[in-house]
Order: C-alpha cells, then structure tokens, then sequence
C-alpha cells in the first residue's frame, strides 16, 4: 500500500475565479501580504504497490484532471 | 408600528427580491440592507436570503460573514433579534458561528432543486408559531453544498433541546444528517434552513404558499414584543 | 516579433511576410485586407480582421442566404419589433410599455473539449448579449444534443455540459425554464450546446450597440483581460477545434475559457444600476473577438471615429501584446460609450459593485478606429470593413441524390405492434427511452425558482415568467427541433421545429410573437449539407411569414461533424410569446378540476417517417416527416389562447415525440392522477397512439366548458375529438381495449432511464 | 516572497462524497488497485517574508477551512 498525492492546478494562463476571490477577501479580513492565491484540489490516494507511475500519471491526467485547462502533480508519500 | 425586516444584499446573493416579496405578503416591511452597511437601519429582525454571495467559490457563506453587516447582525442576534438564514444565508449564519455545524456538497455532488415536503419539528422558534405542530409543509429545495453536518454530540444536543425545527419528509434531497432541513438556535430566535420558504408563498409561482406561515410567525412574534 | 508591429512600421516593410493562412483567411481575403489599408496590415490589425472575418463573426458562409428573412418580414410583422437582425438581440413590444430581448446561441465545440466550462460561458455569452441590449436577463433555457445515450463518451459529456449550465445559470440567479435533451449517434463527437437568454425592460431603455457623439469615452469594465481563447474564434471557423498557435511565438494555448458566473453577475446588476441613471449612450459585451468585435462594432455603428490606448486595459497575464489583447476572449467583460460629464458617475457605479472599469479611449470626429500601444499607433482601420464587410461565400448547394433513396425507405413495411399485449410492452419501451424519459435527472440541477416569477417550467412545453408584478403580464418561451425530420426534408423539418415550439409557447396560453434560431448544421463547404442549410433558412422564413411572426435574430453554427460524417441537421428554433396575465396560463398535468374531459385537438393521420417509435423499436430512419400545416397551427394557437383567456381548458399538452401516448403518460404523471382513454374504433391503434402527425393537442376541459370549448373549435373549423376523461380518485391510466397501467408502474419507466445512465 | 500550500481536506469522519464517486469510477475506467480516495483542497499563496507562521495557520484555519468539518496542513515550499 502507498499513498499518493494528486495536485491539480489550474493551468497559469486559465482565469482562476475562486484562488482571486480568496485574495480578494483577505485584505478585507485583516490579512496583508498575500499578493496573489490560486485555488486547485487536492486529491489523496490509497493505492497497491502494483500501481506503477504510469497508471498514477493516466489517472491524473485523464480523470482526476482536465488537460485543457488544468495542469497536475503527482507525488509518492511515505506513510 | 409596523414591524420591519431587513433583508441582506452581499455581491451574488439571488434570493433577496424574493424575501423581500414574502416579508410584504405577510404586511410587514422590507428594508434593504447592503453587505458594506455598519448598521441595521432599525430594523426589527433579518433575514439572510439564499444566493451564492461572493460566488461562493471558497464554500458557501466562507466570505460572507466576514462582511460589516455581518458583524452587526451577529451582535443583535446574540441580543435577541429574530434572524432567518434561509440556504445560503442558513450557510453563512453556521460559517458566522450562530448556529452549529456546516453545510457540505450534497451526497450525489449535484445541484437540486425539487419541491421538498419537510415536517415542522418545533413550532416555538420566532419563524414558526403559525405552523401546528409536526405539520408537513411543502417547499422548494435548490443548492449545491446542502447537507447538514455536525458531530454526533452536537446532533443529540439538538436534538435533545428541540432545536432541529425543520427535517425532510419523503427522502431526503442531498444526505443531511438524521435529515435536518433546520436549525434553531437555543432560544429559537435564530433559525436557519436550506429549503426556500420565500418561493412558497403563492401556488402559482411554487408548489404551494406553505412558506408564508414563516413571515406570519415573525409578524406575530415582532407585534407581540411591540404589544 | 520583438519589435512593436505600428502602422508606421509595417508602412515601411510592407514585404514582410504575415501568418494569414495560419490565421484562417484565405489568399484574396488577405488582399482585400491589403487593398482596403493601402498597405499590409500590422500584426494587430490581421488578429482583427481575420477573427472578424471568421465564420463565427461575419457569417461569410450563411449570410448569401438572408435573402430570405428580408423577403419574408412584412411591414405588419416588422411593426412589432424593436430591434431585429443585426442587434445583439432581437426585441419585441409585448405590450404595457415593456419590450422583450431573446437569443440562442451556439457554443458546442468548446463543450465538446471541456464540458463543464464551454457550457458555462455558453450561458455567460448569451446573457451579455441580452444586457448588452438595455434589458436585465430574466430566464435561460437549453437546447441539446448528445450523442447515444449509453456510449462512454456520452457519460463524459452530458453530466458536465448540465453542471456547467447550472452552475452559470443558478449563479446569476436566472431561472432555467426550457429547453431539450435529445439523443442521437450523430452527435457522439459533436454534442451541441445551445443557449437562450430572455430578458425585458421598459421600452424607452433600449439601448443599441453604437458609438456617436464626438469626446464620449469609451468604458472597458468586468473582468481583466487574459489569455484566454485567444485564437478560439478563428479555430473555431478554420475547420478545427484543436487549439491553434497564434499570437507571437507563445506556446500551444487552450481555446476553452473559464467562466467567472460571480463576477457576471455583478457585472448584471452593475449593467442594470447604470441604465437607470441614465448613463449610458451605447453599450456592447465583450463575446467572440473580444475588444476587437467591441470596439470596431460600436465605432462602425456610431458617427464618429474611435480611438483606444491599447495599454490601458486591465490584464491578467504579463507581457500580453496588442494583438493578443484585441483578440482574447476573456469572459465577463463589458464595453460602454458615456459622455464625459458621467465618466465619474460611471466609475462610482462601477466602484459599488466592486467592477474594475477603466476608460480606454474616446469617440472622434475622424472615420477611423484608431488604436495605439503606449503612444504608437498599430490599429488604424475603417470599423466598417472589420465589423460589417467581411468576406461574403457563394457555397454550391446541391440536394444530394442520397436523399432520394432516404425518402424512400418508408417505415411502412416494420413490423408493428397489433395485440393489447404488444402495445402495452411498446408503450412501456418507448416512455422509457433516452429521447422519451422524464428530464428530470437534468433540470433538477437548474434552479427554476429564483426570482420568483416562474409560472411554468419544467417539464411544461414552455417556460413561462411574470414580468410585471402589478399586471400580471408574462412571456412564454420554447425551443424544439427534430433533426430526423429535418434530415428526411430539411425545409418541412424546419416548419415542423417552428410549428412546434410556437404550438408549445401557446399550449401554456401565450400568443407567439417572435422567434430566434441557432442553426447547427455540418460543413459548409459540403454542397448537400449547404442544401440542407438553405433549405432550412428558406423554410423558416416562409413559415415565420405564414404564422405573421418575425425571426428577430439568431446564430448559426457551422463545422458539427466528426469526421466526414455530419450531424442530423439541427435548425433550433426558439419561440417568444406573450400572456397578458399568468394567472391565466394552463398547466400540463390532469386534476386541476373536479370532472375534466380529454378532446384531441387536430388530426391524426399515419405519419411516422423519422418518428420516435421507427427510431426506438427498429433504429430506422426514413421516408417522409409528418405534414407541416401553419395555418392550421394558427388556428390550434387561437383555440388555446382563447381557451386560456375564458378558463375552458384545464390542462393542455401538445403530441410530439411519442404520439398521444407519450402525452397522455406525461398528463398523468405531473397531475399524479388518473384517465381513462378512449381509442377511435375506426383507426390503428398503434397509429394513434405513436403517430407524430403535427398540429396536434391534447387538453383537459372541465365539463361544464365541454360544449362550449367543443362549439367554439367547430365554428373556428378546428377538428377535434372526445378521447376520454380524467379519473381524479384513479391511480392508474387507462387505455381502453388496450392496456390499464398503475401510475406508479408508469413512472419507474419514465423516470428510471436518466438515472440510471448518469448517476 | 515565498510560496505557500495550504491543503484542506475533509475530516476522515466527515462523509467525503467527491473522493468516493473518484473512487467508484476508477475501476469501471480499467484503473484498479486503488482502495480508497479523498478529495480536499489545495491552495497556492505568494507571500511576503513578511508574514509569519502564525498568520498562515490563522488564515487556513479561520479562513481557508471551516474547522467543524475539515482539516488543513501548512507547507512553506521552496521557489
Ligand atoms: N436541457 C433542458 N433544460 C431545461 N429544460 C429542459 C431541458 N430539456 C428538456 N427540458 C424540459 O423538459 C420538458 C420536456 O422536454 P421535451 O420533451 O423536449 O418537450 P416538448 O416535447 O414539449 O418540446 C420541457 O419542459 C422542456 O423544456
Ligand atoms: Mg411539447
């Protein structure tokens, strides 16, 4: 069994509504400093060791991310 | 006097006309009330209408009670004002800490909208005198992020204390848990729901004018405290 | 190119080499370009101009054809518009003082790539379009089209094309009150993703697109620019949707914009507060081509010339060059003309609402749109020759010989059901077919309620809203068309959608007034697919003649095929009506009275070429559509209307897809309550029950308004028939000497499918 | 300037319904071995050396989480 992570970002060049609407509000809320946020997801995965990174980057690419716009991260974590 | 009820406008609220219209169904006067305002015009109660304000895009009501009037309504409802969150604004008044547990993404990730028979659970709260007790009301439903959550405690708790004033009859429309449409806060003068009693206040425009009985149960509590 | 591309540079190299081909335009469109400047273009006029000059923009195939609208609209028919082709929208006076905006639009090919946000921004783009008119937007409906209902990749498409709508749509807060689902193979590669917007406001704030009064600025406000979709409208138009590689050396940038429904909506009430205070001389939104279709089409609708300073517009990405902002497709954005004594009063608009608006240029006395980069000139152009004089293409049409062999595989030799046994099993299957199955699973994702003026929607065969609250007035809106019949005889097909979706604007008691149109066809440059568009275009306009409504406005949508291989050709119509009080709008399902009969308004006749049950039972498409009879249709719309008026008719559905057993189950269902249906002994009965013969409509009269319901449809001519009754303490459907069903075994049928398929 | 992640997840006793469909499509898309998937949120922050640690955990958890139903981790990430 591994764990794995699965970032997906919007790609830089995509309008990022919800990341803006958050940068938006912090200064509202007190927060100074913060010059720019991007919101994505984050995915966490159990997986068998039979599951080589292949199969990880076609899942991230064709399922769990949409490659027109969104651009994706794969990461192995220890336990 | 004639009672007066603000109604909250934040950037990408929705429902605002709506309340509005079904607070002047039940005679009493809407008052608007801007999400930048740093007061309640006087008012005698709120209510916090559904939409998607600020987009929503963090999680329902995450932004919004952040806002001036926010503060405001937090501090008279702690008062004792009667305020109504009606979806998002039940969403924001949970992200304000006025009531308990949070509103997440429905069981089948879908926005929906159905008509929705919920019972009456508790008929004392400021929002539902007019209604007989354990009646079954006929509303719509309609959000994205509609399913109440809290721990097992704090569900007894409401439970314990009467304070789960609305629950889903005939299914229940997006995995709430033990099928909670509403809540009440402990001296039942807050009270928050995902259903839209506002849409239901004629049967031509909703499936029924089961809704209005809210606005009237205001009325009554509103006059009452005048008389 | 590092150097900036001016006017005064490309003066003095006039032999460098530009990317037209790579850009869509063809060798003499480029020369023309040339021949208008007197010299080449710079590289920020050729954006310009090549996606101006797309098919999106100037319609360059379609256009040879409008003929036919002009032709068709007469004098009666234009006095009822406001505005018509060529505005953004086209308006109708609906009475009272308020005028009515309405448009479909296309946006397929990016839903195919990104579901979710082509069919979000859909919807963000029409609604533009209606503000952009002086109206504030009050209801979208949906028309689609997918391919099989159980392919894979149909599983992909559908959930997210209805999340996007909804996830726009609920956002702004517009309720969804129509539109369709249809299934069909040749759409697997090419779904389709049309959208419809209404929206009203008194007549005297009617606001057109134009520039005039010299020193007006001109306002940029919404979103900042990005980029996106910067070359979207080009690919789109040059036979692929793949991305394209313009701009200068950047790499592979998507076609696919990301919708913002949170700042649109702002943007709405930012666009309504304005017109209000009365400060706003001409306005346009920001869709396909962006600040160059803005700005070229509010200069060449004005009097004046316009300069723009390029480098004031807000942008979201660094180094963007000027040719990439004049073509990025960024959503959200608006364009307005003010004077310049309300420049301030604009701002502090814009400021409430949190609407970044930044003024760009200004209205001049000069003939041309003018627009410089940090001082140095590189747009320099007549707007007309952008906006209006585009190419315009002569494309063969030819029926092809195939259509003969089409029309001539009729369904009559497949075999039928005939026993009691049969019908009831046929009746079961077809109920639950994709193309037949409740909606539900999809327009349950869309809130109808918002606003609170919604009289009828789903699954009605209109939408119906309140516009006034103290009048009661209404409008009604339905879009249909079935692209199997219009595919045995493209010109009846397109009748038969009118026909349709102005029957379904009546059928809730609204009279017809207007209608726009997306039409989604194939390749153009395939003559019999150019046949089937001319064919279309020509139906519709004489059809809109015969029933004295005029096409206000419409899209057209061009290249939806996978491969070689077309789609059904697909000429939506959309048909505006007015009520003049929704109290008075008749419900679909039975049980609204005590005792109510069923008459079956028009005539049934054996026509089931292209219908539903070939379809269904025996995958078959061929022989001839049903018949097309607009004065007929006329009359049946008067007998609603009026039925509507005098309280005669309690329920009302019109025959379709399915046939009468289609809408006697649907009847049934949404009134949760019983009939009993009586067949013609002296007809088929799977011809009566599946037939699609046009002009049909089953109502509900009460009893005490039979005779004079019945009376009033034979003195008016309308041939009609006593089907049955409505059974209000039954739970089941009856039909007589064929089957009794139990509601409840109905409704798994009919509900079940979606469902299934996509939960 | 440094660069920020915030990742929020849902509580593991809080219902994860995205996470589930995610896992419920894998194997009918031929992907198997993977045994379970939870779907949360990462956020992307540029921000100045000016804000301390105590600000960020402020901002994640009074803002960029609702604390009754998800959990979030703070991570600084090298440029
Ligand atoms: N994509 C959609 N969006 C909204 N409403 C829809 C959609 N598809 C179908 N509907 C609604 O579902 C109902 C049934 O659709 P349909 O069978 O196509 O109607 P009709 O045959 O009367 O044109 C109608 O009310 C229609 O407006
Ligand atoms: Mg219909």
């Amino acid at each position: 069994m591994a764990k794995v992570v699965v970032d997906v970002m919007p790609k830089p060049e995509i309008l990022d509504p919800q990341g803006q609407a958050v940068a938006r509000a912090l200064p509202r809320l007190g927060f100074d400093g913060v010059s720019d946020v991007r919101q994505g997801k984050h995915f966490e995965l159990e997986v068998d060791d039979s599951v080589d990174d292949d199969t990880l980057a076609k899942i991230a690419e064709g399922f769990l991310s949409n490659p027109v716009i969104e651009d994706f991260v794969v990461r192995r974590v220890a336990e | 006097m004639t009672a007066r009820i603000g109604v909250i406008t934040f950037p990408g609220t929705l429902d605002d006309i709506d309340a509005a219209r079904a607070v002047k169904y039940a005679d009493i006067e809407a008052v608007s009330l801007w999400h930048g305002d740093h007061d309640l015009k006087g008012v005698d109660a709120v209510v916090v209408p559904g939409g998607f304000s600020y987009g929503d895009y963090l999680r329902a009501g995450a932004i919004a009670r952040f806002a001036p009037v926010m503060a405001k309504v937090v501090d008279a409802a702690r008062g004792g004002m009667p305020v109504l969150g009606i979806c998002n604004g039940f969403q924001i008044l949970c992200e304000a800490g006025l009531l308990p547990g949070a509103l997440v993404r429905n069981h089948k990730l879908h926005f929906v909208c159905r008509d929705q028979w919920l019972r009456v659970e508790n008929t004392s709260t400021a929002w539902t005198t007019r209604y007989e007790p354990g009646a079954e009301i006929l509303v719509p439903v309609k959000n994205g992020e509609g399913a109440y959550m809290a721990d097992e405690a704090t569900l007894d708790a409401l439970e314990g204390d009467g304070r789960v004033v609305f629950r889903y009859v005939g299914g229940n429309p997006n995995g709430s848990r033990r099928d909670i449409a509403g809540i009440s806060s402990r001296d039942g003068r807050i009270v928050g729901l995902m259903p839209h009693p506002e849409h239901a206040i004629d049967a031509l425009t909703g499936p029924s004018d089961d809704g209005l009985g809210m606005f009237l149960s205001a009325l009554d509590a509103l006059q009452g405290a005048a008389a | 190119m590092t150097t900036l591309d001016s006017v005064k540079h490309a003066e003095s190299t006039p032999d460098t080499a530009l990317p037209w081909a790579e850009l869509g335009l063809k060798e003499d469109e480029y020369a023309r370009i040339r021949e208008i400047l007197g010299r080449r273009p710079t590289d920020a006029e050729l954006a310009m101009y090549s996606v101006m000059w797309s098919e999106h923009c100037s319609y360059k195939s379609s256009k040879v054809h409008w003929h036919y609208w002009q032709e068709n609209t007469t004098e009666e028919m234009r006095a009822k518009m406001l505005a018509g082709i060529g505005e953004n929208a086209g308006v109708v006076d609906v009475g009272d003082g308020w005028a009515v905006t309405f448009k479909v639009e296309s946006h397929n090919h990016p839903s195919y790539v990104e579901p979710y946000q082509g069919a979000a921004t859909g919807v963000g783009g029409i609604v533009r379009d209606i503000i952009a008119m002086g109206a504030r937007p009050l209801a979208v409906l949906d028309p689609l089209r997918f391919g099989a209902a159980d392919h894979p990749d149909t599983k992909r498409v559908l959930p997210g094309v209805v999340a996007g709508i909804g996830g726009y749509g609920n956002c702004l807060g517009l309720p969804n009150i129509g539109g369709e689902v249809v299934f069909d193979p040749s759409y697997q590669g090419n779904p389709l993703v049309n959208a419809m917007c209404i929206g009203a406001m008194r007549s005297e704030d009617l606001h057109l697109a134009h520039a005039s009064g010299v020193g007006n600025k001109v306002m940029l406000f919404g979103a900042r620019t990005g980029l996106d979709g910067i070359g979207g409208v080009s690919v789109l138009a040059s036979e692929t949707f793949s991305g394209d590689e313009s701009g200068t050396g950047r790499k592979k940038l998507p076609s696919v914009q990301v919708g913002d429904p949170f700042t649109e909506k702002v943007l709405i009430e930012c666009c309504m507060e304005l017109y209000r205070e009365g400060i706003v001389v001409g306005i346009q939104d920001l869709g396909g081509a962006g600040l160059s279709c803005a700005t070229s089409e509010l200069a060449s609708a004005g009097d004046g010339g316009m300069r723009v300073e390029l480098d004031r517009v807000p942008l979201r990405a660094t180094g963007m060059t000027p040719a990439e902002i004049l073509s990025s497709e960024s959503q959200e954005r608006m364009c307005a003309v003010v004077k310049p004594e309300d420049v301030e009063a604009f701002l502090r608009v814009c400021r409430k609402w949190d609407v970044i608006a930044t003024e760009i240029g200004e209205v001049t006395d000069g003939d041309n749109l003018v627009i410089t980069w940090h001082g140095e000139t590189v747009v320099d152009v007549p707007p007309r020759t952008v906006a209006h004089q585009g190419p315009e293409y002569h494309r063969p049409f030819e029926r092809p010989t195939e259509q003969d062999v089409l029309r001539s595989a009729t369904p009559d030799l497949l075999p039928r059901p005939s026993t009691p046994e049969e019908l009831r099993e046929t009746i079961l299957t077809m109920i639950s077919s994709p193309n037949l199955a409740s909606r539900e699973w999809v327009t349950q994702q869309y809130d109808r309620y918002v606003r609170g003026g919604t009289v009828l929607a789903q699954p009605c065969d209109s939408g119906m809203i309140r516009i006034d609250e103290e009048t009661w007035r209404g409008v009604a809106a339905a879009t249909d068309c079935n692209g199997r019949f219009v595919k045995l005889d493209p010109y009846t097909g397109t009748q038969l959608a009118l026909a349709e979706a102005y029957r379904n604007v009546a059928t809730g008691g609204a009279t017809p007034l207007g209608v726009t149109n997306c039409l989604n066809f194939g390749s153009p440059e395939d003559p019999g697919v150019m046949w089937q568009f001319e064919q279309a275009v020509k139906g519709l306009a004489e059809g809109c003649r015969e029933l004295g409504i005029p096409v206000t406005g419409g899209n057209v949508s061009f290249y939806n095929q996978t491969g070689d291989t077309a789609i059904l050709p697909t000429p939506v119509v959309g048909v505006l009506g007015v009520i003049d009080d929704v109290r008075r709008r008749i419900p679909t399902g039975f049980g609204n009275e005590a005792g109510e009969s069923l008459i079956l308004l028009g005539e049934t006749r054996e026509e089931l070429g292209g219908s539903e049950w070939a379809h269904v039972v025996h995958g078959h498409l061929g022989g001839t559509s049903p018949e097309v009879d607009l004065a007929r249709e006329k009359l049946l719309a008067q007998i609603l209307v009026a039925g509507s008026r005098d309280g005669m008719v309690s329920a009302a559905h019109d025959l379709s897809e399915g046939g009468l057993a289609q809408t006697v189950v649907e009847m049934a269902l949404i009134g949760q309550t019983g009939a009993r249906v009586v067949l013609d002994p002296d007809l088929d009965p799977f011809v009566q029950l599946f037939s699609e013969s046009a002009g049909r409509v089953l109502v509900a009269v009460p009893r005490s308004e039979e005779l004079r319901f019945t009376e009033l449809c034979s003195a008016r001519g309308l041939p009609w028939r006593r089907t049955g009754v409505v059974v209000p303490e039954s739970d089941s459907l009856e039909i007589q000497d064929v089957a009794t069903f139990p509601l409840d075994e109905l409704r798994t049928a009919w509900e079940g499918t979606l469902p299934a398929l996509f939960d």
